[in-house]
């Protein structure tokens, strides 16, 4: 079978006939590349470190890399667990579930900022009772916390489900006949298993946090992330003025690309 | 007994998988349950492995019920059709992961690890990853794995259907072996009556859902309960025919008359019977021969190399392949066929058996 | 084989085991449920038409309606033959392109509207040479659309190239040896196998499209879509003041998921 | 010749994956392709039909090359393994898809695909989706569909590999009646020996991605070529020997003589051979007998309904498999083992056969 498979790549790999939507598809990539080349050209001219120094320009890079990381942890812990029941269990009401998975993915962020704010703004049952005993929902850091989960948390819970999904369930059938109850079959099999895809989901999910801007926008404009000081840096100093925080935000996602790429399983998940 | 099935029955939804199934296994015993594709027979072994719980009837092993008992509880070696072998552990690695839960010391799990890689031939493999084994290699380290942890019962669930015909006669053998040196009760589940009858004690035929026969391949080789069974288990072209007389047996087949052997009970003269014919119990005669009772025109010669399958069609348009070892008649010939009357099941209309006594 | 697939889900369909995880990622389901829920009764309360017909927010809701279904025409248009060259064809650089048609998915919206700003700003050279025919890249429309499509595409390119990998290639093979040439059979059979993943691909598309925030901001604060117009709002006058658009940017994602879910092709591609 | 294929070879990177293949099918033959899995097969069928460019050799349909043709351009019938019914169309819409390309008048449509569904028994089903149908149903309108455009040649690429048993032998039948009623030139790809020697006129067997023997299955099967056809095309067991006499050729085997008959040429006495015997060539004596050749214990008795196979270890360790239908021998009993020197077959160290002239 290993010969069949690869023959079909053999065969493709002289196909004319694949030449006019390459070319279509060229421009398409060409227009993903153009910015990104025309910004690194950009930023070479700019005095990056002078400007990163700045009080404003630390602080939001500290609130980021504090806030990203606690908001990929909490989508983790509680959605690999919903990602398995997904991938492995049918019951009532199943696709009310994944369409609620589903919803932060396509609500726009700034409608999520919105949704958020009615849960637990300032002025609500939640929110006011919260703040009374010192944990302020809104504008704090905790307010970017909640608003980089509701919107980034569904991609490692999506990524994770394929990942389950794509284990023969025999395999788990195995273990459980060799003696092992459910709690030691998941950790010795579906998740080493199925940890390329939750590492990729979880690196989709961090960079979604990181650059998450609308519902942050909303729920806690103060204090600042790196995505909301780019924009009052914006409005303040144009673009040149937001060129090193915009630089420093896309390294972070350079680096998430790499992880992907070197984990070698987003294009897998996503593509079957 | 080491396996008591008893009344097994399961739905999903609305449709019915299992009916009424109840058989048992002896300690040592080799028994293959076989069937056609959807005939229930996943669901059973996903039932006795406790995969399912069943919604009717018990499986006892050793005589406990564990119809409610976890998969883990049961001592149930499994090996399915496609590699279960952990991609993420070496084949050692594998087959020492059953041992853990048995509470085997693990300074031993090193010795018990050689040892059942030695039975499958597999010691030099070890320390490979599973997708570095050949598919025959594969599984025999699903086997090593399977049995290392010393099951009550070890169930093969098509263990052969996904190799080549090739090494499915080669692993056949060790599988025979192998269950001959290790003594364990193993219940071989397959579709192939070839596999079934060659390496099995008894055999559970199955069909939709139930039990249609249970017993050694010869008897029911010979004797098969039901046209089902007949057909199933070896090759045979079923030719209407009607009862001509009774004492001794003859029957109306194609305008001929055939005798067969006292039988026990018979329908009354005229009642309708189907005939089932074996290609071996078959032979070509030249036309006009007095002894041979049924006459036609050659249709296809297949040549095995063995022997050859001569494809003749009767009078009434039946096509009855007939064995023949030696040079074969022309095709478009006219032939007659001599039936060898031991070779013959028949049954009633309703498929009773009409038992040659 | 098709009993034994049942028996799976059978099986499956009283595991006490799951209980834990899915109390785990219950929770999370609630944390998305609870601002959706909170959203929506508060909207009661509101004069949502009254607002809905202010000019601004009429402005709004046309240019939105007017873009998005550009952005998601040209994403379409030029990402279907590449999902389908990306699905069939191996080629060298081929990860590269692959890097490419996910950077858009993980750079951040404000720094992908800074690249974009670095691209075709006014004071760039195709910017300039643009805004002196008449057509100016930023501040307008078409810059709108630039930003929704460098932003969306990856989404309706990735999932159709999830359900072209999905078709067996063997059928193209079968209809190739019946006589149809590479475009028929890509037109008989290619096509109609995928239609449903390049439709939700669209959908989803059309979605992040029309949420747009993060980009367009930087790109054309002016003219308003609804994201920006949520904003300028929320500014002036709180979170009352921004329900009756939300609502009905929300309407358009209700519409979008239950358009999902009823093609029913979402959850199998996500899962798969 | 239909097809004449020509020194064919293919590399996928660094790997060959066929090396020199030539054949030839005449007009109506139906030719097997034989071979283990990864022997090259599949690259073969892809390179005929044109859906790969062989790195070396040429196609011809009807004496044209088409190496370089489109597979659009080439009038060749495809089934694969796996169903390639469009899921979208009907049944008759998948019978009827070929047809538009050439240039068949759309009204006589109808009654094309008619006759075809007829042909392949599956008439009633017409207006059903594939998904609708059985297994062995898709099948047939995958034969329906690829012989409606009147191909000049069909390709099965192990057409019933993905089926049980009892089907698989039953649509064997079938494919052999559609190919005797259409004529259509065939060509028969698979790794089940029985399958392509019941069904073929001529057998291409390959190993290793080259031809390792042309030829009608009786004549392969008797006078194999090589160890490996000797082995691929039926059951045998391999022992090793040395040439004791060339005039009659008698060969030394396991502490005793075995006369063959006379050969063309045969390596000088005391030469190695490789001896390949075959279960139904060899017979069980009593212990002592003064014409068996070799001696054993009885290891193993598989009851096959019609015959037992007798496992016997020789003295040297090795297991024969004795094929014998009468009451077996107890496991554990002494026998001697008759050889009929006219099935043996064997070959020189280097696997140059010793041909029994």
């Amino acid at each position: 079978m290993s010969l069949a498979r690869r023959a079909w790549a053999g065969g493709a790999a002289r196909r004319p006939e694949l030449l006019v939507p390459a070319a279509l598809g060229g421009l398409l990539l060409l227009y993903f590349a153009l910015p990104f080349a025309a910004f690194l050209a950009r930023v070479g001219s700019t005095p990056i470190l002078a400007q990163l120094s700045a009080p404003g320009a630390q602080q939001a890079i500290r609130h980021s890399l504090l806030t990203a990381p606690v908001s990929t942890a909490i989508a983790t812990i509680f959605g690999v667990p919903l990602a398995y029941v997904l991938a492995r269990q049918s019951f009532p009401g199943k696709r009310l579930v994944e369409g609620l998975v589903v919803l932060p993915l396509v609500v726009p962020p700034v409608v999520g900022g919105a949704m958020i704010l009615t849960a637990v703004g300032r002025f609500t049952p939640l929110g006011s009772a919260a703040a009374s005993v010192g944990i302020p929902l809104t504008g704090s850091l905790i307010g970017v916390v909640l608003a980089q989960t509701f919107v980034a948390a569904p991609f490692v819970i999506i990524t994770a489900r394929a990942g389950f999904g794509a284990i023969d369930e025999r395999l788990e059938q195995a273990s459980r006949s060799l003696g092992y109850g459910p709690l030691s079959t998941f950790r010795n099999v579906s998740l080493p298993l199925a940890r390329g895809s939750i590492a990729a989901g979880m690196v989709l999910t961090f960079a979604r946090a990181m650059g998450e801007f609308g519902a942050t926008m909303m729920v806690a404009y103060n204090p600042r992330t790196i995505p909301t000081q780019i924009w009052v840096d914006f409005i303040g100093g144009g673009i040149d003025a937001i060129l090193p925080l915009a630089l420093a935000l896309f390294g972070l996602t350079l680096l998430v690309v790499a992880a992907i790429q070197r984990l070698g399983r987003l294009p897998t998940v996503v593509e079957r | 007994m080491m396996l008591n099935v008893d009344g097994l029955g399961h739905r999903y939804g609305t449709e019915r998988a299992l009916d009424d199934v109840s058989f048992g296994l002896d300690t040592g015993e080799l028994v293959a349950v076989l069937g056609p594709s959807g005939c229930g027979k996943t669901t059973l072994v996903q039932a006795i492995a406790g995969h399912l719980t069943p919604t009717a009837g018990r499986v006892r092993l050793r005589g406990h019920d564990v119809t409610g008992q976890p998969p883990e509880r049961r001592a149930v070696g499994l090996v399915f059709q496609q590699s279960t072998l952990y991609p993420h552990m070496t084949v050692g690695e594998n087959v020492a992961y059953g041992l853990g839960p048995q509470g085997v010391d693990p300074d031993e799990h090193e010795a018990i690890v050689d040892e059942y890689l030695d039975l499958v031939n597999l010691a030099d493999r070890r320390t490979a990853y599973p997708n570095e084994l050949s598919g025959g290699q594969q599984r025999r380290a699903e086997l090593a794995r399977a049995l290392a942890p010393q099951p009550d019962l070890l169930v093969l669930d098509e263990p052969l259907s996904a190799l080549d015909r090739a090494l499915r006669v080669q692993l056949r053998g060790e599988i025979a072996r192998i269950q001959r040196e290790t003594g364990v009760t193993t219940l071989f589940v397959t579709h192939d009556q070839q596999e079934a009858m060659e390496l099995a004690d008894r055999l559970v035929v199955m069909h939709g859902g139930a039990v249609a026969a249970v017993g050694p391949p010869r008897r029911l080789y010979e004797s098969p309960p039901t046209p089902f069974v007949a057909s199933f288990l070896g090759r045979s072209t079923e030719l209407p025919a009607t009862i001509a007389a009774t004492e001794p047996l003859r029957l109306a087949v194609g305008g001929d008359e055939l005798t067969l052997p006292d039988a026990g009970r018979t329908p009354p003269v005229g009642a309708s019977v189907r005939c089932l014919f074996r290609p071996h119990g078959l032979s070509i005669r030249p036309p006009e021969d007095a002894d041979a009772e049924l006459s036609g025109t050659v249709r296809r010669v297949a040549d095995l190399g063995r022997r050859y399958d001569v494809t003749v069609e009767t009078d009434d348009g039946t096509a009855l392949v007939v064995e023949r070892r030696r040079e074969p008649p022309a095709v478009g010939e006219a032939v007659a066929v001599a039936v060898d009357a031991g070779s013959v099941v028949a049954f009633t209309a309703a498929g009773e058996p009409i038992d040659a006594a």
